[in-house]
């Protein structure tokens, strides 16, 4: 017997959630940025399911696509936080504020 | 097998930009710092070359054309932007020379950032299956975080592309989420495919309604509309000026291009529901972007805010879209936003080049201050912002006005004459802002015991762009027919 | 056509002054007099061609046109207009004449002849209007003469104010015109006389509730109301109670102007207005029954205030109110013919009074206040003689003008009943005082110790002939106007005239004898107080103190005035404007543009700079949106 | 432009401005009085979709102000012929810009394009104050430009909605004909009103004014008063009338009160100043009054009053206003305390400004007399009450007038500013002399011109008695009536929040 | 036997993300996340797309991760990393979502998609790794090439911003 699609959007649901929360929660860019990459592994768990669900290949080509982006973001990310440490030795992103108002 | 011969050359603009940017990244470590100004004319030839070659499409095949199995078409529509996004660009390229090398940020990669940027656009706009639309966006967005913090010597350009990069995979996450439910929707990401499941589906389907939501939450980030605006006076403030320009003109442009279409083929049957909901936004934008403006001291800041305000506006032709009735349908609307937004361009790209010019001893004048008494100084810079300023504000004679006057007509034939009714009451208000500028140009006058008065550095390109500007500006505002009847049959292709 | 050129001629002579007076300078008479004694001559030709019974009315030209309303200007020609183009012109020519001595040397001689002359062109035109408008442009004309008149000397701050004054006070009066003129039309249709005079009895029935905006109920007819307005016009032209307080500090002006416009021309205005609209006045008792109330009691009051003042010309303005009372009194009562006889004869003497005050000032140095004067009657024979004539004249001794004129007045008064009665009464009071300081005038200059100021005393002598020609010339006339038959002449006019059952019956004679006897009375008073025993006048200051001073101060109406209304008003928009204007309007527009600006401030903040602010932002964003289709 | 010099600059504004004068004084002979259609039109196509049409035209109305515009604007240039020292170039070009938008204004036949003219004399004006005027310029520059802007921008929604309802078509003379629900013209009329109550100024929409005329340079405030304060008039008397016949109808007991509280309280305002110019903005307030008065009594000779009237005020006001200025470059001050006994040191400017004040006052025989007689004879049929409250107005004018003329022009110079007064040069009489000619030509003959507004003034009052409205105008109107009377609840508040 | 499975990894998964979220110490939470990512790897593997969960393995845990970790170790920051102040905002925002959602599914009711047509290839015939290269390389062959574009945007613009100096030539 096969688990219903439901559950799989549950979970992702909750994975993507706890990314958002993440987001808003950590001040930390780098943990940040894992939460942004739990919430586009909540989005993979989506595509897939849904793709299983409709025999239908191109949902789990979409997660490949996904994981492209995701690296590229990773690779750009990661060199901005450098760049920022190297100008202020934090990587807090609640301490960069002097674009305000 | 499949032969994409005919596909390749219907996307020829797309693979010149690409290969052009290729190879400027590749020239530029072999090219002297003196000679990498051959780099930007290159790319601006590129983008003439396109521009002749969608020029042409458009009298050779005026019929929607879809390549690569239907994950792109070139329709009228897209084509529309596309000449666009290549005048923009072209634009921004020139604007950027002399301004990079007073900045000395001089890089030869900045130009093929700009061209795979340009690049994504195109794609964003011709996209017609959510996973190009997607891989677009993401291409223009990584192209756009790169540049914002070019300018890495600047504290608050580093800032602004770590809150730009933070925020925008923010959102494209939140999209993603949204195109997997749609996907799980449909069964497929194809627009056409969508707009059928909905059909089939009706409208008070869960998964329909956050995935609605959450698209509109990740298209609005792109667009700058409030409440999730809150990037763009950082960002705009932190980037290099001539970044921003390329931010506050293409990116929106091709934002509000991918957006519609998502939005009227994909989504069309949520009509009800997404006008609604755009209605909303659009008030809540273009109301805070003109009242936070009145406070801003910083001009590339109070622009950003005003381009937050122009987005509302655009979006008030969008909604008049959706709330269309009777025969002309939503093709005023959508047409309103088009003829906007290419208007709109013009004069801010304008403003931005004369903020580029701005230069106040070694750094950017980028304060309202800094413009004091311009007009005894540089009458012809003071002059030129003031034609933008007013176009900006909506005045008659300037472009500004004819945009204002579509949209509101579209948005009093939609029966949302009390929206045009707020929307102009905020208009007033950035009068007052707009005109502050004109006012500290014109009637302060420059005191002579300032150590480093701005001075402006300006250059044939330079001059190029304010031309252009200027008369895209004027021309615009006094013959918009071209401009008018090109955008209603564009937009007919859209559906 | 001679019509035109009458008032024609002093038009030009005014161009020429005013235009080209600052070549001309003090060769200005050379224009002005010949031009107006030219309009005299043709006056006195449209006279006699009048009493040959040959009456006329054409318009010159249309003067606007709008929807039904068609006004032109144009004349009309008839035995009223004849006597006050003869009454206007032979003034004007002598005050012309006169003036040439008295102005001379001033900087603005040219400027003063370019004035009388416009003033001479626009009485012309007011007495010869065929139609109400054109009478109320060149009512309101002549009153701008008489600002600039009065205003001549304009460095005297005393000067300047009486000429606002002056005008203020008439554009309350023409405020009553205008709607009365309005009120005419909207129930005629036109607004010239032989429109309106045919058609008077159709309307006579109509009536109007005037309280009706008000909610309240008060039915007036109309007629009464149309001439209850016109008369609010002539009221302050004509210097009557309540409106006379401009007519005194008129005197400011040069004393040529006193005689000519604010004794004999302008202010018999109003009294012309009314016996010119006699057909309507007449079909409304009750607005006739105003007029002579408001005519009696100037009469009274004017001539009490001018038993005290020791202002030479104040003495004599306030004559001139009286006066005026007596002929607008005659008017109310419908003996217009006497009315006009008695604006006539006083237009004479009154004229004449002034010019002597004139010469006198003139030979004292510009010394106005008669308790500096006395014993003059040697070193200014003429200008003496002459005063006495008028002064006789104005007090009604037997046999001057005077006499005939008020006792042709008062005659025809009571016998038009009982009103006309008890103000009959009151006139011969009056005459009793105008006597009296008529003569206390003569004699407190003239006779008795100087007491002129002992620089000037050395000095004093007759002024120029053109002086004192026109003193004599008016002297005669004073004595003859007596005699021309005036009220014959004018009878017809006024078909409804008490003035015919005038000469017959005991009353007329028993009125002639107690007017004569209370003018000798008045007279012999004045001998035996001020000439007899010099130090009654104090004593008698001294014990009627209150009365005293209130005719010292006439009747404390300036004070009234400028309690009441003047000083408020100013008041009222300084604080207005402060308050309403500056705070509460302005300060909404200002408030709201600081609002929105404040509403800037408040909203940046969201703005911190904190990016998970941003993305907290975004979440809402999309949380506020779901719960909106939740719900929705 | 930046290769002409000062004074060449000069030259060109004046030599532009007289050529167009002699260009626009030929139409006062071929005008046709009798001619009820527009005339001298012209019709050219200017945008497709929507259509909008390049289209002009003069009908009596029109041709009295053309003219007057026309007249008054050589004379701006002659006077800031010394006034102006710094930029002249910029400032020449502002009027002539000016020149162009007001008489755009004034022939305008298409909605848009009358829109157009209307909001373009708003940048010129906002440097002219701005650029070159008073101490408190910013101020009054930006808020003379919020006021109107904020007006007219509800007049544009108004445009709009009218073209959906009048058959999709903005030619004025079209929609003039059309019939609007009842309603709906209540709401138009609302939005007509801010633009049009602002510009005049009406009673409480005036306080901008005294700002902008303290502030402007002397041929700015010459502007203002002359010119752009009738635009708003006009725009009463050639759109609500004709287009909102029932709501013009529904609102005239307001505009009666409005304008006759402009009247006296204008009046009393003026009464309160101590600084010139203020004193003759706000006795155009009130002499506007009259004109808004004239035109909602809504009959043949209020409303021929009302445009005599304002004729009158541009030539009169704008007179007073060049004698301020010219006084200004004298002794620097507008304060009366200030500019004493002029009679004696300069008799020829002293006697000029005795002139204009009697007319500004509508002393009989100057041209003011000729509107005010009118527009009280129409105020009469309407109601007598209203016209005995207006012709109080009057009086207070007299009362303002003299008092400051009894302050300025009578009593003995300051002997600080004595050596300053030198009379008028030629320049400044040849600016003065036409003004005063007009006002007794028009005052002493003013049938000519009345004459020429009869046609035009009788097709107004006829087009308002059209048949009333039929129940659905158009197809679009019965979908966005229910959304308009919302719009209208907006455009209510919006209108009484200001 | 297959819902054992998937609650296995569901769970494990819900847990992990939490733990990245939660712990203070960033390596842990880079931990926390391989351990995730493995799990939803062999999500995968029960969905039969292998080729994704090799990939998963490989790209996510084996090169982002590191990558991740590197940097992490690189910049040795501090231990103490407190949450953002606005956390109960946050909280807020996590819980109202939460039971709009429950609301939403109660009240709209849960209606499983149709299959919808025109899909292109279906799973299971032949392997998965086939399929999906057979649909690239065919029919994503223009994402494909777009994602291309962006791995170049990605590399070039880290190589600009982290570069030590720009090698700008100073023009003045």
């Amino acid at each position: 017997m096969t688990v219903p699609l439901f559950y799989y959007l549950v979970l992702s649901g909750i994975v993507f959630l706890t990314g958002v929360i993440g987001v808003l929660l950590r001040r930390n860019i780098i943990i940040i940025l894992l939460s942004v990459e739990l919430m586009l592994n909540a989005t993979n768990i989506n595509f897939v399911a849904f793709s299983q669900y409709f025999h239908d290949v191109a949902g789990q080509v979409f997660v490949f696509f996904a994981l492209t982006v995701a690296a590229a973001e990773v690779a750009v990310g990661l060199a901005i936080i450098i760049a920022l440490y190297r100008a202020k030795s934090t990587i807090n992103i609640d301490e960069f504020q002097l674009l305000k108002w | 097998m499949i032969l994409y011969g005919a596909d390749l050359l219907a996307l020829l603009p797309e693979l010149i930009v690409v290969v052009t940017a290729c190879l400027v990244i590749a020239l530029d470590p072999v090219t002297p710092a003196s000679r990498r100004d051959l780099l930007a004319w290159l790319s601006v030839g590129a983008l003439a070359l396109c521009l002749g070659l969608t020029g042409g499409q458009i009298s050779v095949l005026n019929v929607r054309v879809s390549a690569f199995s239907d994950l792109v078409v070139i329709d009228a529509y897209a084509r529309f932007w596309k000449i666009l996004l290549y005048g923009v660009t072209g634009l921004t390229i020139l604007m950027s020379l002399p301004y990079l090398k007073a900045e000395r940020v001089h890089l030869g990669e900045y130009y093929g950032f700009i061209l795979l940027a340009l690049s994504g656009m195109m794609v964003m706009v011709s996209g017609v299956d959510l996973l190009t639309i997607y891989l677009g966006t993401e291409l223009m967005s990584l192209s756009l975080y790169v540049m914002t913090g070019l300018n890495r010597s600047k504290p608050r350009s580093l800032e602004a592309a770590a809150k730009y990069f933070v925020l925008g995979s923010f959102s494209s996450g939140i999209l993603l989420y949204g195109i997997s439910l749609l996907y799980g929707l449909a069964g497929s990401t194809k627009l056409a495919l969508i707009a059928g499941a909905i059909g089939t589906r009706g409208a008070d389907d869960p998964l329909v309604l956050i995935a609605t939501i959450l698209v509109a939450v990740g298209f609005g980030f792109k667009l700058a509309a409030v409440p999730f605006h809150m990037w763009t006076p950082d960002v705009y403030q932190g980037a290099p000026t001539s970044v921003t320009a390329f931010l506050a003109v293409a990116a929106k442009a091709a934002s509000f291009a991918a957006f519609m279409r998502v939005f009227v083929e994909g989504l069309g049957g949520l009509k009800a529901d997404w006008s609604l909901l755009f209605l909303l936004i659009s008030l809540v934008t273009l109301v805070l972007g003109n009242v936070v403006a009145i406070v801003q001291t910083n001009i590339k800041r109070m622009l950003a805010y005003s381009s937050i305000a122009h987005a509302g506006y655009a979006l008030i032709g969008f909604v008049a879209a959706g709330r269309a009735v009777g025969a002309s349908g939503g093709t005023p609307g959508l047409a309103s936003v088009m003829i906007y937004l290419s208007i709109y361009s013009f004069m801010t790209l304008g403003a931005f080049a004369v903020i580029g010019m701005l230069r106040k001893g070694g750094i950017e004048g980028e304060e309202i201050e800094d413009f004091t008494g311009l007009a005894k100084r540089q009458p012809l810079a003071a002059f030129l912002m003031l034609v933008f300023m007013a176009s900006l504000t909506g005045l008659p004679l300037s472009a500004g006005f004819i945009g204002k006057l579509y949209v509101f007509m579209a948005a009093v034939e939609a029966g949302l004459t009390w929206l045009a009714v707020i929307a102009l009451i905020f208009a007033v208000v950035s009068a007052y802002y707009y005109m502050r500028v004109v006012m500290v140009m014109y009637m302060r006058d420059p005191n002579p015991s300032s150590v480093a008065s701005p001075r402006l550095v300006t250059s044939p390109a330079l001059s190029f762009v304010l031309a252009c500007a200027v008369a895209g500006v004027i021309l615009f505002g006094l013959f918009p027919n071209p401009l008018v009847s090109f955008a209603l049959q564009s937009v007919l292709t859209l559906k | 056509m001679t019509y035109e050129f009458i008032p024609l001629l002093p038009l030009v002579s005014f161009l020429i002054l005013g235009l080209f007076g600052h070549w001309i300078k003090d060769k200005a008479h050379l224009v002005a007099v010949p031009a107006v004694v030219v309009s005299l001559l043709l006056s006195l030709l449209v006279f006699f061609d009048v009493e040959g019974g040959h009456q006329t009315s054409f318009p010159i030209y249309t003067w606007l046109t709008s929807g039904t309303l068609d006004i032109h200007i144009g004349f009309s020609i008839d035995r009223l207009t004849a006597v006050m183009l003869l009454l206007v012109t032979t003034v004007s020519s002598l005050v012309h004449i006169y003036t040439i001595g008295y102005m001379h040397g001033e900087p603005g001689y040219a400027r003063f002849f370019s004035y009388i002359a416009l003033f001479t062109f626009s009485m012309l035109m007011l007495v010869m209007a065929d139609n109400l408008l054109q009478l109320f442009i060149f009512w309101e004309a002549v009153g701008l003469c008489s600002y600039l008149l009065i205003g001549h000397w304009y460095e005297r701050p005393a000067a300047c104010s009486a000429a606002t004054k002056a005008f203020i006070v008439n554009r309350v009066g023409d405020f009553g015109f205008m709607l009365g003129l309005l009120l005419v039309w909207y129930s005629f249709g036109s607004l010239d006389y032989y429109e309106i005079f045919p058609r008077a009895h159709e309307s006579a029935g109509d009536v109007m509730n005037v309280l009706g905006p008000f909610g309240g109920t008060w039915d007036v007819s109309v007629l009464t109301l149309i001439c209850v307005l016109l008369f609010t016009g002539a009221v302050g032209k004509s210097a009557q109670v309540p409106l006379h307080v401009w007519l005194p500090d008129a005197m400011e002006g040069p004393t040529p102007i006193s005689a000519l416009i604010h004794a004999a021309t302008m202010v018999t205005a109003g009294v012309f207005l009314v016996a010119r609209l006699a057909p309507l006045y007449n079909l409304s008792p009750a607005a006739m029954a105003v007029v002579a109330i408001t005519g009696g009691v100037t009469m009274v009051v004017g001539a009490t205030i001018a038993l005290t003042q020791t202002d030479i010309k104040r003495v004599v303005a306030y004559s001139t109110v009286s006066q005026l009372g007596y002929m607008i009194m005659a008017c109310g009562l419908g003996a217009y013919a006497a009315g006009m006889y008695h604006l006539l004869t006083h237009g004479a003497f009154k004229a004449l009074l002034f010019l002597g005050c004139g010469s006198v000032i003139i030979a004292l140095h510009h010394e106005q206040d008669m308790r500096r004067m006395g014993g003059l009657k040697n070193k200014l024979p003429v200008t003496y003689w002459t005063f006495v004539v008028g002064s006789l004249a104005l007090a009604g001794f037997p046999l001057t003008s005077g006499f005939f004129s008020k006792d042709n007045l008062l005659v025809s008064a009571w016998s038009t009943g009982p009103l006309g009665q008890c103000l009959t009464v009151l006139g011969l009071v009056t005459v009793l005082m105008t006597a009296f300081y008529s003569f206390r005038l003569v004699f407190v200059t003239f006779w008795g110790p100087s007491h002129v100021d002992p620089h000037h005393a050395g000095h004093v002598h007759e002024p120029s002939k053109t002086m004192t020609l026109p003193l004599i010339i008016l002297a005669v006339l004073s004595i003859l106007t007596g005699y021309l038959g005036i009220p014959e002449f004018l009878g017809p006019m006024f078909e409804t005239d008490a003035g015919g059952a005038a000469h017959e019956g005991g009353a007329a004679i028993g009125i002639m004898v107690v007017a004569t006897g209370m003018g000798l009375l008045g007279i012999a008073g004045a001998y035996y107080v001020y000439v007899l025993n010099p130090a009654l006048p104090d004593q008698f200051a001294r014990r009627w103190q209150s009365l005293y001073q209130a005719s010292l101060n006439k009747w404390y109406v300036d004070e009234a005035y400028d309690r009441t209304i003047v000083r408020p008003t100013f008041s009222a928009a300084t604080e207005l404007w402060k308050r309403v204007d500056v705070n509460v309007i302005d300060g909404a527009v200002n408030g709201v543009a600081r609002a929105i600006a404040w509403g800037g401030w408040l909203l940046r903040i969201m703005q911190s700079g904190q990016t998970q602010h941003y993305a907290l932002g975004m979440a809402l964003g999309a949380v506020v949106l779901f719960t909106m289709f939740l719900f929705f | 432009m930046y290769f002409v010099t000062e004074s060449t600059a000069r030259w060109i504004a004046l030599a532009a401005t007289l050529a167009d004068l002699f260009v626009a004084l030929p139409l006062w002979w071929l005008f046709d009085p009798q001619a009820s259609q527009m005339q001298f039109t012209e019709h050219v196509a200017w945008i497709t979709t929507p259509p909008i049409y390049y289209s002009l035209g003069l009908d009596g109305i029109s041709l009295s102000l053309v003219l007057m515009t026309a007249g008054i604007m050589p004379i701006c240039v002659l006077v800031s012929w010394d006034a102006i020292t710094t930029r002249v170039r910029g400032f020449m070009a502002m009027l002539l810009v000016m020149e162009t938008a007001l008489v755009g204004v004034f022939v305008a036949l298409d909605f848009v394009l009358f829109f157009v003219f209307w909001e373009a004399m708003l940048v010129p004006m906002y440097l002219l104050i701005g650029v070159w005027g008073g101490p408190n310029r910013l101020y009054a520059a930006i808020k003379f430009f919020l006021y109107t802007a904020a007006g007219s921008l509800l007049l544009l929604v108004a445009i709009l909605v009218l073209y959906f309802y009048g058959g999709h078509t903005f030619d004025i003379l079209a929609l003039s004909q059309g019939t609007y629900p009842a309603s709906l013209q209540t709401w138009l009329f609302l939005a007509f009103f801010a633009a049009f109550a602002v510009k005049v100024p009406m009673f409480p929409f005036h306080t901008w004014l005294p700002d902008a005329h303290v502030e402007a340079p002397t041929a700015g405030s010459v502007i203002l008063a002359s010119i752009l304060l009738k635009m708003g008039a006009y725009g009463f008397l050639r759109l609500s009338l004709p287009m909102l016949p029932d709501a013009s109808r529904t609102f005239t007991p307001m505009m009666v009160v409005l304008s006759i509280i402009a009247i006296i309280y204008g009046a009393y305002m003026a009464l309160a100043q101590v600084d010139l110019k203020k004193l003759i903005a706000y006795s155009s307030v009130s002499h506007m009054g009259f004109v808004t008065l004239g035109l909602f009594v809504l009959n043949q000779q209020g409303i021929e009053g009302a445009v005599l009237q304002m004729v009158n005020h541009g030539i009169t006001t704008g007179a007073l206003f060049l004698c301020v200025g010219m006084i200004y470059e004298r002794t620097h001050s507008r304060l009366i305390a200030d500019n004493v006994g002029l009679a004696a040191p300069m008799p020829q400017y002293a006697t000029l400004l005795v002139i204009f004040a009697l007319s500004s006052l509508g002393l009989p025989g100057t041209n003011s007399f000729v509107g005010e007689f009118l527009v009280l004879v129409g105020t009469f049929l309407w109601s007598k009450v209203a016209t005995a409250f207006a012709s109080l107005g009057i009086i207070l004018a007299a009362t303002y007038l003299l008092w400051m003329i009894q302050r300025v022009v009578f009593g003995v110079p300051s002997p600080h500013y004595l050596p300053k007064l030198r009379d008028l040069n030629q320049r400044e009489l040849a600016t003065l002399a036409p003004l005063v000619l007009l006002v007794f030509w028009i005052g002493l003959f003013p049938n000519p011109l009345v004459s020429r507004m009869h046609q035009s003034v009788t097709n107004t009052i006829a087009s308002m008695s059209r048949a009333k409205v039929a129940p659905t105008a158009h197809p679009s109107a019965g979908v966005t009536a229910p959304l308009l009377a919302d719009s209208g609840k907006q455009l209510k508040t919006q209108g009484t929040s200001r | 036997m297959e819902q054992v499975f998937f609650f296995y990894f569901a769970l494990v998964i819900a847990a992990a993300s939490v733990l990245v979220v939660a712990v203070r110490n960033p390596i842990y939470s880079a931990l926390a996340l391989l351990v995730m990512f493995f799990h939803v790897a062999g999500l995968y593997v029960t969905l039969h797309a292998e080729f994704l969960a090799a990939v998963q393995i490989i790209v996510y845990a084996g090169a982002i991760l590191v990558l991740y970790l590197f940097v992490v170790m690189l910049l040795n920051l501090r231990q103490d990393d407190r949450y953002h102040r606005q956390w109960p905002m946050a909280a807020a925002v996590g819980v109202t979502l939460v039971i709009e959602a429950v609301i939403l599914t109660a009240m709209k009711g849960w209606t499983t998609p149709v299959v919808a047509t025109g899909t292109e290839t279906t799973v299971g015939g032949t392997s998965n790794s086939e399929a999906i290269g057979d649909v690239l390389y065919f029919t994503y062959l223009f994402p494909f090439e777009v994602a291309s574009l962006i791995l170049l945007v990605a590399m070039i613009g880290a190589i600009i911003l982290a570069k030590k100096d720009l090698g700008e030539p100073a023009e003045s």
